[in-house]
């Protein structure tokens, strides 16, 4: 069975799943639509996220944001206020403990029980179902600056019913992007489907005069991600939820550490993702960027940290994303400290400020840009033909047959056969194409790369190079180099 | 010498994926016939292969912040199926946050780990105990 | 009078000098020049900078190397040894107190006596000439990494010859730069003659097969100033120390924070001295570069101080620098302490290693090395016409007139009469020119870039600009934008 | 009403001269009478300085670290010359390191300093606190 397809959810289909959506956890009956929309209206300017976004591509700047969530409401709100006042945040995200991801709010309840017992946090996010629509009005109400939803919830339906109604004004994940990388068990089809609720419901909002930001998940498993496969998914979900009548949407990449391809791969993001909307008819959305810092392991040092920080800064002000998402000098330990966080911030600020009137023109810019545009079209026309001209149908079976292929996925849906590595100048490369749609030159493209380290490193081509790379950022270099 | 077994996977709702796969290549290659679980994985789904696979030892990950609360009661559940003394060890980022290690260190004895690893510990070291909590001769 | 010339010192002259300078201060009597030589020829490679420099310079990789200093000899070395293991610096320095600077040895004395009753440090570095050679050997033979004197003083003499006869193997200062940033009434003449005998005793341990490593100092007031400033001033001290006999020579340049006029002001800096030195007949001087990390003023907050470093690494990385020397955390408040200086470095390992395989190609690369190569060559070669022929002569005129003029220099030498101030893009150009000998060409080039920005920020042009600018990165910015 | 006269000037053997510069500027924008004796400057040239010019206050700054040294018997000497009473301000990077500036202010006021600023001080404090000292009304 895959009768998925890219349309709009029927009204009376849509309020039917919804009553029983509701009805997932006892916090589901606080919501009501109208009201909540009546509370969105009222939201002073500086609260929106869209509103803040679209200033901000429109002055040409780089906004920061950090990640952060604990499990009591008042601690929440005493991180967020931090944030925003010793770390100069312009963003706030509120992320959701991964108890509430899984949908498993009994042990959110247990772990919100446990950390007031323990007067520390015992999850690793703000259990916002729990908290219920009351509870976020209270984030909303405290803070001054625009809130999103960060998660990683295959099934995000009533999550996004609460924290819509609760106030916040930006909600980031997608069918693709909250599956592959955050499931190990889920069919595509669910949470495509799932999704297409969220956008709806999101759509609805817009509908009744409320822009509420979208943000496909960029970096997917943060590990050694080429640029061509996060970008085909960002796109997708940007069709998916234009779809369903999403018109503020920021697509996202995490940072690959070759400035001259993460700098193309912003450029070429933002310029494909407006490209396919409007060969698919959505005119009138507003696309947005977002490019998150190193997402893959880090070094334990601070100070190396900070090296890591700052070189993701620059390259966002470099590549004139709209915003940035931070890391902290506490990366590789664990959930940072609010003052940790707000130090990333800082950083982040003092960087991206220092190298707002600058651009980058590099002499392989243009060919860079050109090779994430070939293989990322390669990709996405690819799920267009599997689905025959359907892009939710095609992309189930491109992940079926692994032309979406994410790396080091945990999800046994997805095909695991491609295997990316870097180049002798430390640009993702793919070393071994699995069933990418791939042209011959492009494939001889990546071969002739991979080629070229190997010969430099004395070695052939193979997984050891890809462990090389993996641990290669937390051991102080970017290229995994063979040990002497 | 007859190869010995370990039954690994990451705890809990947890799916980091990358770190559970590089060990599994490294405890392969170090000679241990490994049964991996993936990620994701319930205490249940550890002691079940643990017993089918008559494994000598079960390492468990935990990266995502959760592992405090996903660890407890394993030994004593280990020893209500039967598998009691078996070598216990878990690693990553067991706890939330930047915390003292030897504070953690002793959480996890308590609750009846053998060994608890604190966050980036190098393959080398992990197989260097095992070849010794095991008895393995080189 | 004028009577200075770049001609190498004679011998009878030089020994004459040398006895009066050796009699400055007690500890000169302990200088014994043969067992020196001795003593360097018994170092083991490792220890000796000028072969850890080309070495380097082969490789196209870039070493980092701190600043630090402290008034006694156990606490100097336990210093130095904790930046070499947990900084991991490739080359150490042995920073100078200000007393010696200005060979007020008795006040250093002090400064000696009033940090042990104190147990804490009073003097701002280590003052090598009271503790005399056994002192300096001492250091040389703690540590395994090579050694540098990093000062700032006007006369030098006694210092060098006891910090060579200690077993130092690089040398940093010269003539102008260690006089017009440092000093107030020295006269130009002075300093020159003193330098050249700096630069003889170099000569002559050369002459006995010690390659001594000599760095003029690169950033001079570290304040906005021009690459073509700083430029002029590494070529013509490189020139006299040439004549001199020095044959390894490392020029400097202190960041200005637009990467573009960065990797291009370090690349035309290498370039140029090469083509000055064989132009006029010193064929066999290998040349390496420095880079100096953001030498201005610092913003407070250490995790900002963080991404100000990391910018300065990225940027030498990018300009393939033989080295870079480092800031700390501390760098607004005060001497960093051993961890803070540590920290700086290991951030700056972090990201010179995440960029060892990258160069930077802007488009507009090309074009700023042809405007810094004009601009110094300009001020050079009028610098040889103002001597007619003779660049130590031609020097003296040089700074008298105007022609050599350093932005904020202290000395009442300097003309002080050229005004540096930030164009849009955030590179240094010059709102007041002064009296610098440019081309109208180039004159008119410097005029439309302060006029774009000024225009960008609706004001004109003035002085206020230049105080903006002074303050822009200690406040979080590189362009000093009007306050709104 | 009369300008205020300001003696100000880079203390001992520090060449600093960015902030002076900047500080001649700012009090001269701000109105008051100022008597830049620039970088390098000893205690008896801003003795005699003040004494010369009638000056209100005495405005010493140190960067380079030495300045405890360097500042060490100034209001001594200033009560010697006549100066009973003089206002006395100090600012920069006073001490070596960064190190707690209310320890700091404590060891600078025994000196017999009236006000120390700590490291960055932007002149608009500098300026409020000379027209509190100094009774001027705005
Ligand atoms: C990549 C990454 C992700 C990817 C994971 C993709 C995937 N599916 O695998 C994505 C982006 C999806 C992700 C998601 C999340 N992550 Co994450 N993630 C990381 C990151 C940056 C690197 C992890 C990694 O791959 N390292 C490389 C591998 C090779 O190393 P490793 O995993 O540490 O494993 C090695 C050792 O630890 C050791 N080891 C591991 N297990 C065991 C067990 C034993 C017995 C032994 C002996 C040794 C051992 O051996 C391994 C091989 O060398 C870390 C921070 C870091 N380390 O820099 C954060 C981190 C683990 N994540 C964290 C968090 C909180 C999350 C999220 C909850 C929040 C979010 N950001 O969305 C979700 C969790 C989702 C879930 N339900 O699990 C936190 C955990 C916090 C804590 N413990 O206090 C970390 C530490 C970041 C942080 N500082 O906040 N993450
Ligand atoms: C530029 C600079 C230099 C230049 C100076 C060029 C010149 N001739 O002017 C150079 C490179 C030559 C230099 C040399 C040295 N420097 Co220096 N330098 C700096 C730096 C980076 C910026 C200073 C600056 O210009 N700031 C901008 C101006 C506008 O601000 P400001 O000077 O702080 O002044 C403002 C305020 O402090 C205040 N203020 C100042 N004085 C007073 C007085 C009163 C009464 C009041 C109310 C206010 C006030 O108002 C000013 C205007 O806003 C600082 C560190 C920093 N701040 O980031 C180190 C710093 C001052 N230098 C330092 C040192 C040690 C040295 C050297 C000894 C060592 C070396 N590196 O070679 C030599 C000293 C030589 C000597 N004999 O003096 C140390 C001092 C350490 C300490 N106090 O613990 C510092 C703090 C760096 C550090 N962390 O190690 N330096």
């Amino acid at each position: 069975m895959n009768n998925i397809q890219n349309k709009r959810i029927p009204d009376d289909e849509f309020n039917a799943i919804r009553e029983e959506v509701l009805k997932q956890w006892p916090t589901g009956a606080d919501v009501d639509l109208n009201e909540a929309i009546e509370f969105h209206k009222a939201l002073p300017e500086h609260k929106v996220f869209s509103k803040k976004l679209v200033d901000a591509k429109n002055k040409g700047i780089t906004l920061i944001q950090p990640r952060a969530g604990v499990a009591l409401i008042n601690a929440h709100i005493e991180l967020l206020t931090y944030l925003q006042d010793k770390g100069e945040a312009d963003l706030l995200p509120t992320t959701i403990d991964s108890y509430t991801r899984q949908n498993r709010y009994q042990e959110a309840e247990n772990g919100i029980r446990e950390s007031m017992k323990e007067g520390r946090s015992m999850l690793n996010g703000f259990p916002a179902v729990n908290h219920g629509v009351s509870g976020c009005r209270r984030l909303i109400e405290a803070l001054n600056t625009p809130l999103q939803v960060r998660h990683g919830t295959p099934d995000a339906r009533l999550l996004t019913e609460i924290t819509y109604a609760g106030g916040f004004t930006s909600y980031e994940g997608g069918g693709i992007s909250y599956n592959l990388p955050y499931a190990k068990n889920v069919p595509m089809e669910k949470t495509i489907r799932d999704w297409q609720y969220v956008d709806r419901l999101t759509g609805i909002y817009e509908e009744h005069g409320v822009s509420i930001n979208r943000e496909p998940y960029g970096p997917l498993t943060g590990t050694l991600v080429p640029a061509c496969i996060s970008h085909a998914v960002a796109i997708i979900e940007a069709l998916l939820a234009a779809e369903q009548g999403v018109k503020n949407i920021t697509v996202g990449y995490g940072q690959c550490g070759n400035l001259v391809q993460d700098v193309a791969a912003i450029r070429v993001l933002e310029e494909l993702t407006n490209e396919y909307l409007e060969k698919n008819g959505y005119n009138d959305v507003c696309v947005t960027t977002v490019f998150h810092q190193w997402m893959g392991g880090f070094p334990a040092d601070e100070a190396k940290a900070f090296g890591v920080i700052s070189w993701g800064s620059a390259t966002a002000a470099l590549s004139k994303a709209t915003k940035v998402i931070v890391k902290t000098p506490h990366e590789a330990a664990g959930v940072p400290t609010m003052e940790a966080n707000a130090e990333g911030l800082r950083c982040t600020k003092q960087v991206i400020s220092m190298l707002a009137d600058q651009v980058c023109t590099a002499s392989n810019l243009e060919e860079e840009k050109e090779m994430i545009r070939k293989e990322t079209r390669c990709i996405v026309d690819k799920c267009f033909e599997l689905g025959e001209g359907d892009i939710a149908d095609g992309t189930v079976k491109a992940v079926m047959s692994g032309v979406l292929d994410i790396p080091f996925a945990p999800s046994r849906f997805n095909a695991g056969k491609m295997l990316p590595a870097r180049d002798n100048d430390g640009a993702i490369r793919i070393l071994e194409m699995g069933h990418l749609p791939f042209t011959e030159e492009i494939k001889q493209f990546h071969r002739a790369k991979i080629a070229e380290r190997a010969k430099a490193e004395k070695r052939s081509a193979s997984f050891q190079m890809v462990i090389d790379d993996v641990y290669a950022i937390s051991k102080g270099r970017l290229v995994g180099r063979p040990r002497t | 010498m007859e190869k010995k077994t370990l039954v690994i996977g990451v705890i809990g709702a947890d799916v980091h994926a990358v770190g559970n796969q590089i060990l599994y290549h490294a405890f392969t290659d170090a000679g241990f016939n490994v049964i991996n679980l993936g990620v994701m994985v319930s205490q249940e789904e550890f002691i079940n292969a643990a017993i089918e696979t008559n494994a000598d030892a079960i390492l468990v990950s935990s990266l995502y912040g959760q592992g405090e609360l996903d660890c407890r009661g394993l030994r004593e559940k280990c020893d209500e199926a039967g598998l009691e003394g078996i070598l216990l060890y878990v690693g990553g980022n067991i706890v939330i946050g930047k915390q003292d290690f030897n504070e953690v260190e002793k959480r996890f004895k308590a609750m009846g780990f053998d060994r608890s690893f604190p966050p980036g510990t190098p393959p080398e070291v992990d197989i260097d105990c095992l070849r010794k909590d095991l008895h393995i001769e080189d």
